[in-house]
């Protein structure tokens, strides 16, 4: 037996069973008046505006227990909100209602030159980035990163202060096509590849980037409070 | 003469008063709707009517109505020039038509069959009118439910975007700005040919070289490079044929004109000393 | 039995007797799917759009005929429209709705003709509606009906001046509650007395209307396209 049939099946024994059962006594042409009204209402109607569209004499609270029944597990429910009666989505369908817009943005430059520090740099810290970029970072940069799901917290640096790490994520290799961190180019490539002068500027120097935990570097567990150690940071380091 | 106006459900009708043509013209929506309602009158099945009696119909109406001085649309009057003449030939013994015009016969059964479309096509208005409306018969869902958008957000940022920011910032950092060699005040021969090949077609007969230089090379040794620069590609210009120069005497100014210029005689007639074409 | 009652066990009826029947092979989960898609919705929604909304797989004619049974006689039906779906109240429900919604703006007698004669004839040009109806158009009459967003330009016929051709829209079919322009009222007859056909060749004719243009009227020569095209047509015609 299919599920449809199961369903009327199970309607049809809570019939036989109750024979005071709202589905029994109610008037059917009234129980689809009740569906039509309700349906095409804009808002949600009480018994009392239903009553008067219906022909005299409709048991109301009858009938909208039995729409409630015929509703039971289906698709649609019969709601009863603040005393009003209206149709609804049944709740575990909701997702069915969700609409997935594509959209298609760019990083502002800040960011992407802290994501490309910290995908070189890392671990590092809060601190290291702003001093390698020679500007104070703005309070959004990180968290638009973390957000993204390019960015995590690694660890925390043994220094005093003891400020969090930053590093780079799985996401940010499948997104820029890397099979791990160390396939960022160094120097010579860069070179190579034009992005850097022939000659660069003394002091130029890229680092090795890894995953691994640094020396100085103890793995996140996230027990102090992330925000004061981020805040105690630049006190601490500067 | 009254005439009895269909009534549709959705029809805005004027009913046509007794003795009120005006409003039973205007009731009309133009001559064949009016041959339409005539022929209705007769009471038969219009595939089966009478051209001629209803072509009679016709013109007593117009008659009426020209009797009370009522002016009618010009296309009233047309057909009625038409069923006149329709008649005419139908009343008359049936003669061969006219070269390549229908029979009278075959022009009745075609007024006959537009008369049938139109009462066909508002028959079928009236069905379509009929039908059970959105909004007027049945329903949608009052109050739909909103769809919840979601944002999936996807970034363009590229390795070489990455590369590039990181690149740039670290040089700007550490070296300022990458080394450039400081240029000469020297204009190329290329970039002064170039500008006077662009020019070519727009000097006014024959012009001074100086008055050619660019304007941001006029003072000092930029003026000095520009002036070098322009006399030797105006002679590149001019081997190739494409400009004529003259110079009255050494250190003088030098003319510069375009050969396609119609030829004039130079500053000074006849004479072109330092012609140098 | 109550009625309620036979309608459930009618229902099962059906499925007992047609094994194939769409209610028995219907996925339940999937009916309520659609259900709740198809309730929710303002518009008609189209196969299309349900597919990508459900599981792969899912037998989205399947379940739309399985919806349409199971709402056979309710006070709300699933109905096609413009080869979409959407779930209407039951027609003979209508005087219970009625009042409650404001009276539509009613149409000139002009302007409904005009729709019938596109709506059959489509695509159709000014002169040919003109010569069905024998009448000059006004110039009001298809603005009117474009304004409701019954009749749109479809395009351009390819004959001398190129005059715009004229078509019903989706809203059209929506309104109407018809399948298709196919799904007419009356089409076979129509088309089967041969008033459907292109207008034939006009030799010594029935006066056509737009020949006969009044004195104090202005021929088609307005800046609009549309006009001028038609305004030739029949010029060429004549």
């Amino acid at each position: 037996m299919s599920s449809v049939a199961k369903m009327i099946a199970k309607i049809e024994d809570q019939m036989e069973a109750e024979p005071e059962n709202p589905l029994t006594t109610a008037n059917p042409e009234h129980l689809r008046m009740v569906e039509a009204l309700l349906f095409a209402a804009s808002e949600p109607v009480d018994q009392k505006a239903l009553a008067t569209s219906l022909p005299e004499g409709a048991d109301v609270p009858g009938l909208l227990a039995a729409l409630q029944l015929l509703y039971g597990n289906r698709g649609v429910t019969l709601c009863c909100v603040a005393g009003k009666y209206q149709f609804r989505t049944a709740s575990d369908l909701a997702f069915l209602l969700r609409k997935e817009k594509p959209e298609q943005k760019r990083l502002s430059r800040a960011a992407i030159e802290t994501l490309a520090i910290i995908a070189y740099h890392q671990p590092v810290t809060r601190a290291e980035i702003e001093d390698i970029r020679g500007v104070i970072m703005s309070k959004g940069t990180v968290d638009t990163l973390m957000e993204v799901g390019w960015v995590k917290i690694r660890g925390r640096k043994r220094t005093p202060g003891r400020p969090v790490t930053y590093g780079t994520t799985e996401a940010f290799l499948v997104q820029f096509g890397l099979e791990s961190v160390n396939h960022l180019p160094g120097t010579d490539e860069l070179k190579a590849a034009g992005f850097l002068e022939a000659i660069p500027p003394s002091g130029f120097d890229v680092p090795n980037p890894s995953d691994a935990l640094a020396p100085d570097e103890d793995p996140y567990t996230g027990e102090e409070p992330e925000d004061l150690a981020t805040g105690s940071l630049n006190l601490d380091e500067a | 003469m009254t005439i009895p106006a269909e009534s549709f459900d959705d029809f805005e009708v004027v009913a046509p008063e007794e003795g009120s043509l005006v409003v039973m013209v205007d009731g009309f929506e133009g001559p064949l709707d009016l041959l339409l309602t005539l022929a209705r009158n007769q009471k038969v099945d219009i595939a089966k009517i009478s051209i001629l009696k209803l072509a009679d119909q016709y013109l007593e109406f117009i008659e009426q109505a020209k009797r009370i001085n009522l002016e009618l649309a010009a296309d009233y009057l047309v057909m009625a020039a038409w069923l006149a003449y329709l008649k005419s030939r139908l009343v008359l013994p049936q003669e061969k038509a006219p070269d390549g015009e229908p029979s009278a016969d075959e022009m009745a059964a075609r007024l006959r069959w537009r008369l049938q479309r139109l009462d066909a096509m508002r028959a079928a208005a009236t069905r379509l009118m009929g039908r059970e409306r959105l909004d007027r018969d049945v329903f949608g869902r009052g109050d739909p439910e909103a769809v919840n958008v979601i944002r999936l957000r996807t970034y363009k940022d590229t390795l070489y975007d990455l590369l590039t920011a990181y690149a740039t910032d670290r040089a700007r950092k550490l070296g300022g700005k990458a080394y450039r060699p400081q240029m000469a005040p020297v204009l190329q021969i290329e970039e002064a040919r170039e500008r006077l090949e662009r020019m070519l077609g727009k000097i006014s007969d024959w012009s001074g070289l100086t008055r050619l230089l660019p304007f941001e090379w006029q003072g000092g040794a930029r003026r000095r490079s520009a002036l070098a620069s322009t006399l030797l590609a105006c002679l590149e210009l001019a081997r190739d044929g494409k400009v004529e120069l003259q110079q009255m005497a050494p250190f003088e100014e030098i003319f510069v004109r375009d050969r396609a210029e119609p030829r004039e005689p130079g500053p000074d007639a006849g004479a072109v000393p330092g012609s140098m074409t």
